[in-house]
């Protein structure tokens, strides 16, 4: 009983964190149809924010609370930061473009954001361990937690149904639907679709920077923490289904349990669970968990 | 005459809407038929059906003696039954001779050959002829981007017509050809047609076409078959002059 | 030289050809030892690209051609350590052959998907094969992979000092023999077939044919050259570990496939070598930021030549045609 | 009529065309062998990471490398031979360092290369060394088998590899805890974390054949968040918890098991550690085979390690890591050996091979203590553990370790010319 219960919110602490990322990673696609291989270097950008905020403003003179407010502070702002510039400068470029170029391009752009990041904070590690330490831990089914990674939960919970909300109860999220379902046609109904684009990628950088900064206080943020993100986010998302925040939702709270399962009873199993779930969900249902099927016209 | 195409209650349901209601049709070998009818009455759906393209909810159809209700775009095709299409579906990258090529490589079914060139010389000599008897000789190295509209849809029926197919059926060739151009363009795909003697039916909306090349034509409106005859009797038939021709 | 390539004086494509020959040829007597290797690696390398450009001609992006190289990368390494194959040409063969079979299993899989369904399949099954071999850590060495030692050609062991011109003219012959399948592919019904696929699947059918065949063949043809690649760089580095693999080095392969462009089956090869340079002159002269080099270059290459480095032959071909007619 | 023309012109270029390759292959000087001229500087290569996941742990590496080369040179060079380097970025697939390499030798035309840190690029690299004859130093990879299965002339090894770690790591763990029951294994998925635990396993049991192995956890290369494994390691409760993490892993590791009471409940022996990463621990943390050099040789009494030490705050205004240390092993080494070299020639510059010889089955001092270089070229070194106390030292500012306990190397070291599991195997099992 007791193990599946740990099983169980191991599962939810590990979902918590990647849902964060792959919510930002899965709208993109929906709108945009680029797979956004740069969206692990934002989710860096967002933890680098966040650390040298943190440093910068805390030199233990603030109250520890702050720090929280910091984090979701540098989020947008490197949402706001980043996303216009890369969707303005490079990515309309390539929207009637193959689906290869967008991964090309984003490719690019990871490799030069991931330098760029190297010259702009060096290769030391930055810590910001307020937030983490701050909230200390609660004794779950017999055995210690820190409760630190159930905000992560929190936020994850508010994004998901901020984004359901987004697209099913505004304006701004109809107008995204109708784009989602036929470009041409909006731009025809009147909609600008420019904007769309740079709103929808600005939000998605928005959530990987915070899926990042949250990260940051569990973590030591430092070179090539951008890279570890992208695959499994990548794998969610195919396993929900491209474009579907349900679907990400759900693939990942199937990765994080199963995952856990593997730890708690098969621990070589652990790494492989991940890409044979995606492997037998895109094999049985190509389209994923909640993906749309595009149908073929004459 | 045998039948070569026999159509049983043949219905077609896109949710609410009734697109093919109990149609009962016979084509029989050697005929021309014209098929007229407003836009929305089932014409091209019906195209669809006997292609394999969508299945029916209910109704047979037999070609050749044989029940192929069910089967694949793919096996129809190969049963002979070729198509061309109201909007053409070419290979637009590649040329008019390639477009043709590759249909006559399909006919052949060798589409897995990784070795034997595609473009060997008895094919392209095929390829050649029927682009010639179509008109498109001088444009055959064109890639299909740069034809004209009826360049385009004349591509489409030869594609079609390396297939050498037992019944052809066309989706409005003349459709977007210019007023001057449509009797030319029809001349031309007729006098192809004319050593092999092909069952051939095509929906028009231009009832001069269907006067001129047309032995028997089929009225259709609301998915079904309102008149059926000779084209005089057709066009003269008050309830197609109302419901079709718009009482012109 | 290509089908189609048709318009183009002759003549001049047979000097050029034979020049380009010649400078190959040559390269091992003229070049200092590294840049031989760099040569041989990036020949290697190109024949995978190849076959990803194959596919990518037919609208596929396979994102986890890295599996066809690991295969013959390992097929080496396991031949070498368990059945005590030395010689390369059997080591070679048999690096093919597990590309192709491989791919012929997982083909009758892929053959069902497209686009970026396609892309992210292929990725999955790339990172299965990627944590089996890292997982079978007595069978593969792990991370640490299998070194690939000396060989022997026709059971001869090549001369001290000269294993790398031996290698070196090896990969070179064989790349001119693959260039030579590439072509006949390109120009053959199967090839066509693909770029077809590309413009219009329903047609297609409406021609009598399936879509899934096509897909298949090619898919199997593209693994024989993944493995051949792979096996042969393998040989060349004297060393074969998991990250052969690994996500990053497939993108590596549709960076440099979109890099030297798809119009040409020549252009991979162009690509592979010019990439490699691009890739440790940057390492040479920007130590601290030579992703970023790479980055910059792709993005204009993306956004200046979107049809690869083989833009430039168009350049070419123009300029020697208005230098013919004045 | 006119193409006939231009064929003969095409043949006419053809024909000059090859005249002119066998002409200027004629003309190319084969290279020749390695004079023994003095040079007039020695060109030597660093391959460390610069940028991705290995950056910050290498840091130290390459600031040494700098600091050292500038002290040699400012007190006249190695015999009167200033050094210069060349310092690459170790990131990069094992064929683009093999590219690399063969491109530092016959481009860049260094005499020597030091560096890197993979163990599949140490692999990957012995071998090309031998081929270009070119003297190539590992200075912190740590895989065992690179000499135990492989014999080079040209590569060499001056740092401990996972053997002397993880068999010190067991005999600590059994001083410390004389009546352990149960271990486990948290462990990197890669070669390095598989060996180090079969050997760390393997030492226990031959020691103490009751101790159950209650887990053996491996979690993805610098995986980050370890809420599972830690969960698993608090439930099955061992008295020993081994782990070889290092970078961003262990950070994440020690930050999340700190929390929830990981390193109370069990000792924890962390063989890789990072100075930051030992201030990051609470007390009672067995700490570290491979990452932790102040006490082992004190400052205070071995004034050349004070020096280094004080050197580096200095010019980066912080200690170094082991890296660091282990980087002055190998460019000191290599000091050593030419020293040696040219005293045996008489005052005369060695040639590599002479080098080599003089490198061979030589011992050196360096801030660390004295290193032996043995006949298989791989370096012995004692080895060091102590436990976390919490304490930061006043002047140096490392954190202090107590329980401190030193493994001469002949106990921890596989003997020449024998297999490292053959030879745990053959020990006698204490009752």
């Amino acid at each position: 009983m007791d193990t599946a219960t740990i099983i169980a919110v191991d599962g939810l602490v590990y979902a918590s964190w990647l849902f964060i990322v792959s919510a930002g990673l899965t709208f993109i696609f929906g709108v945009l149809r680029i797979l956004n291989i740069a969206h692990g270097s934002i989710y860096a950008l967002g933890a680098y924010m966040g650390a040298y905020l943190g440093n910068a403003f805390l030199g233990g003179r603030y109250p520890g609370a702050l720090s929280y407010v910091i984090l979701l502070v540098s989020a947008p702002l490197v949402g706001v930061l980043v996303g216009p510039v890369l969707e303005r400068i490079f990515l309309r470029h390539i929207y009637d473009k193959d689906e290869v170029v967008g991964l090309l391009t984003t490719f690019a752009l990871f490799l030069i954001l991931e330098d760029g990041i190297k010259l702009v904070w060096g290769i030391d590690p930055y810590f910001i361990d307020t937030p983490f330490s701050l909230l200390g831990n609660i004794p779950i089914a017999g055995i210690s937690y820190a409760v630190y990674p159930f905000v992560q939960t929190g936020i994850a919970i508010v994004i998901g149904t901020g984004l359901w909300l987004l697209i099913n109860r505004t304006r701004f999220g109809r107008q995204v639907t109708s784009v989602i379902a036929d470009r041409e046609i909006s731009v025809a109904m009147g909609i600008n679709v420019a904007r769309i684009n740079t709103v929808a990628f600005t939000i998605g950088a928005f959530l990987a920077a915070l899926g990042g900064a949250f990260a940051a206080p569990m973590i030591s943020v430092e070179p090539g923490m951008g890279i570890e993100v992208i695959v499994p986010a990548f794998a969610v998302v195919a396993i929900g289904g491209l474009g579907s925040i349900g679907g990400a939702a759900l693939g990942c709270i199937l990765v994080g349990v199963l995952r856990a399962a593997a730890v708690h009873f098969f621990p070589e199993l652990e790494m492989l669970v991940i890409y044979v779930l995606m492997f037998v969900v895109l094999v049985f249902r190509p389209q994923g968990f909640f993906g749309a099927v595009r149908l073929r016209r004459i | 005459m045998a039948a070569i195409l026999e159509i049983r209650n043949l219905t077609k349901r896109f949710g609410m809407v009734l697109a093919v209601d109990n149609l009962v049709l016979e084509i029989a070998e050697g005929e021309t038929v014209g098929i007229i009818g407003t836009n929305g009455s089932g014409k091209t759906t019906f195209l669809n059906l006997v292609t394999g393209y969508i299945l029916p909810t209910v109704g047979t159809i037999r070609f050749e003696g044989v029940d192929i209700t069910g089967l694949s775009p793919k096996q129809v095709t190969t049963r002979g039954i070729a198509r061309s299409f109201q909007n053409p579906q070419l290979f637009t990258g590649l040329t008019a001779m390639e477009n043709t090529l590759i249909a006559i490589a399909g006919r052949a079914g060798q589409a897995w050959d990784g070795w034997q060139p595609l473009k060997r010389r008895v094919w392209r000599e095929e390829a050649a002829d029927i682009l010639d008897r179509l008109g498109l000789g001088d444009v055959a190295e064109q890639t299909v981007s740069s034809l004209s509209e009826g360049g385009r849809k004349l591509l489409d029926v030869a594609l079609s017509l390396v297939l050498r197919p037992s019944l052809l059926l066309m989706d409005e060739p003349t459709s977007g050809v210019s007023v001057k151009d449509k009797f030319d363009v029809m001349d031309r795909v007729l006098r192809a047609l004319d050593e092999t003697r092909v069952t051939t039916v095509f929906i028009e909306h231009d009832m001069e076409i269907i006067e001129r090349y047309a032995q028997r034509a089929l009225a259709f409106d609301g998915g079904r078959v309102i008149a059926d005859g000779t084209v005089d009797a057709i066009l003269a038939d008050p309830v197609v002059r109302e419901s079709v021709l718009g009482a012109a | 030289m290509m089908a189609g390539g048709a318009g183009t004086p002759r003549l001049g494509i047979v000097a050029i050809g034979v020049l380009i020959l010649l400078i190959f040829v040559a390269i091992p007597l003229f070049f200092s030892q590294w840049v031989v290797f760099l040569v041989t690696i990036a020949l290697a390398k190109a024949m995978v690209v190849l076959g990803v450009v194959l596919l990518l001609r037919g609208g596929l992006i396979s994102f986890g051609h890295g599996l066809y190289f690991a295969a013959g990368g390992y097929a080496v390494g396991f031949a070498m350590r368990f059945l005590q194959v030395q010689d390369l040409v059997l080591l070679v063969a048999l690096a093919m052959i597990a590309g192709t079979v491989m791919a012929a299993l997982l083909g009758l899989l892929l053959r069902r998907y497209r686009g970026i369904f396609f892309a992210m399949l292929s990725l999955a099954v790339s990172m299965i094969l990627y944590t089996l071999l890292l997982k079978f850590y007595s069978l593969t060495g792990g991370t640490d992979g299998m070194s690939i030692h000396a060989f022997t050609v026709f059971g001869v062991r090549p001369a001290a000092g000269t294993t790398r011109q031996v290698l070196y003219y090896a990969v070179f012959a064989l790349s001119l023999g693959v260039l030579y399948l590439g072509h006949r592919f390109a120009a053959s019904p199967l090839g066509y077939f693909m770029k077809a696929l590309r413009d219009n699947e329903i047609r297609i059918e409406y021609v009598g044919a399936s879509i899934a065949q096509p897909i298949y063949f090619s898919y199997v043809f593209s693994g024989a050259l993944g493995g051949l690649g792979g096996g042969l760089s393998a040989l060349s580095v004297g060393q074969i570990s998991p990250e052969a693999a690994y996500w990053t080095t497939s993108g590596d392969f549709v960076f440099v496939a979109i890099f030297g462009g798809a119009q040409s089956i020549f252009a991979p090869f162009l690509g592979s070598v010019v990439f490699e340079f691009v890739k440790n002159y940057s390492v040479k002269f920007s130590p601290d930021a030579w992703q970023m080099t790479l980055g910059a270059v792709l993005l204009l290459i993306i956004f200046f030549l979107p049809d690869g480095l083989w833009s430039f032959k168009d350049a070419a071909s123009r300029l020697w045609a208005r230098w013919r007619r004045s | 009529m006119k193409t006939e023309m231009r064929w003969h012109r095409f043949y006419g270029a053809l024909a000059l065309l090859t005249l002119v390759v066998f002409a200027v292959v004629l003309s190319v000087p084969r290279d020749a062998a390695m004079a023994a001229a003095k040079p007039e500087r020695l060109k030597i290569a660093i391959v460390q990471f610069l940028s991705g996941a290995g950056a910050p742990h290498d840091a130290s590496a390459v600031n040494t490398a700098k600091l050292l080369a500038e002290k040699i040179n400012a007190d006249g060079g190695i015999d009167g031979v200033k050094l210069k380097l060349l310092i690459v970025d170790e990131a990069g697939s094992t064929a683009d360092k093999v590219t690399e390499f063969r491109r530092l030798v016959q481009d860049e035309k260094v005499d020597a290369v030091i560096g890197y840190t993979s163990s599949s690029h140490c692999l990957a690299v012995a071998p090309v060394a031998d081929e270009l004859k070119t003297l190539t130093i590992s200075a912190i990879c740590a895989n065992y088998r690179l000499f135990e299965q492989g014999k080079y002339k040209y590569m060499f090894r001056t740092s401990a590899h996972a053997v002397s770690e993880n068999v010190s790591a067991a005999l600590y763990v059994l001083q410390m805890k004389p009546d352990l029951k149960t271990i486990a294994g948290l462990n990197y998925d890669y070669a390095y974390g598989r060996d180090s635990w079969e050997i760390f396993k393997r030492t226990i049991l031959k020691l103490k054949p009751d101790v159950k192995v209650v887990g053996e956890l491996w979690v993805k290369f610098l995986a980050g968040n370890y809420s599972a494994e830690i969960s698993k390691l608090l439930s099955v409760k061992p008295d020993v918890i081994h782990s070889v993490n290092w970078g961003a892993g262990l950070t994440a590791l020690i930050k999340q098991g700190k929390t929830r009471g990981l390193f109370d409940k069990s000792l924890v022996v962390f063989t890789t550690g990072l100075l930051s990463q030992a201030k990051a621990l609470p007390k009672g943390v067995a700490f570290s085979g491979r990452g932790y050099h102040l006490q082992f040789s004190d400052p205070r009494k071995n004034p050349g390690n004070r020096a280094f030490l004080e050197a580096y705050k200095a010019k980066f205004g912080k200690m170094p890591d082991y890296t660091g240390t282990y980087m002055a092993q190998a460019i000191l080494g290599l000091k050593a050996a030419v020293e040696r070299a040219v005293r045996i020639k008489g005052g005369a510059w060695p040639t590599t091979e002479e080098i080599i010889a003089a490198f061979e089955s030589s011992g050196y001092d360096t801030p660390r203590g004295p290193v032996f270089i043995r006949a298989d070229h791989q370096a012995i070194t004692d080895s060091m553990w102590g436990l976390t106390s919490g304490k930061i030292d006043p002047v140096f500012g490392y954190p202090v370790l107590e329980k401190m306990r030193v493994f001469p190397a002949v106990q921890v070291n596989t003997p020449l010319g024998m297999k490292t599991l053959d030879w745990i195997d053959s020990w006698p099992s204490r009752k």
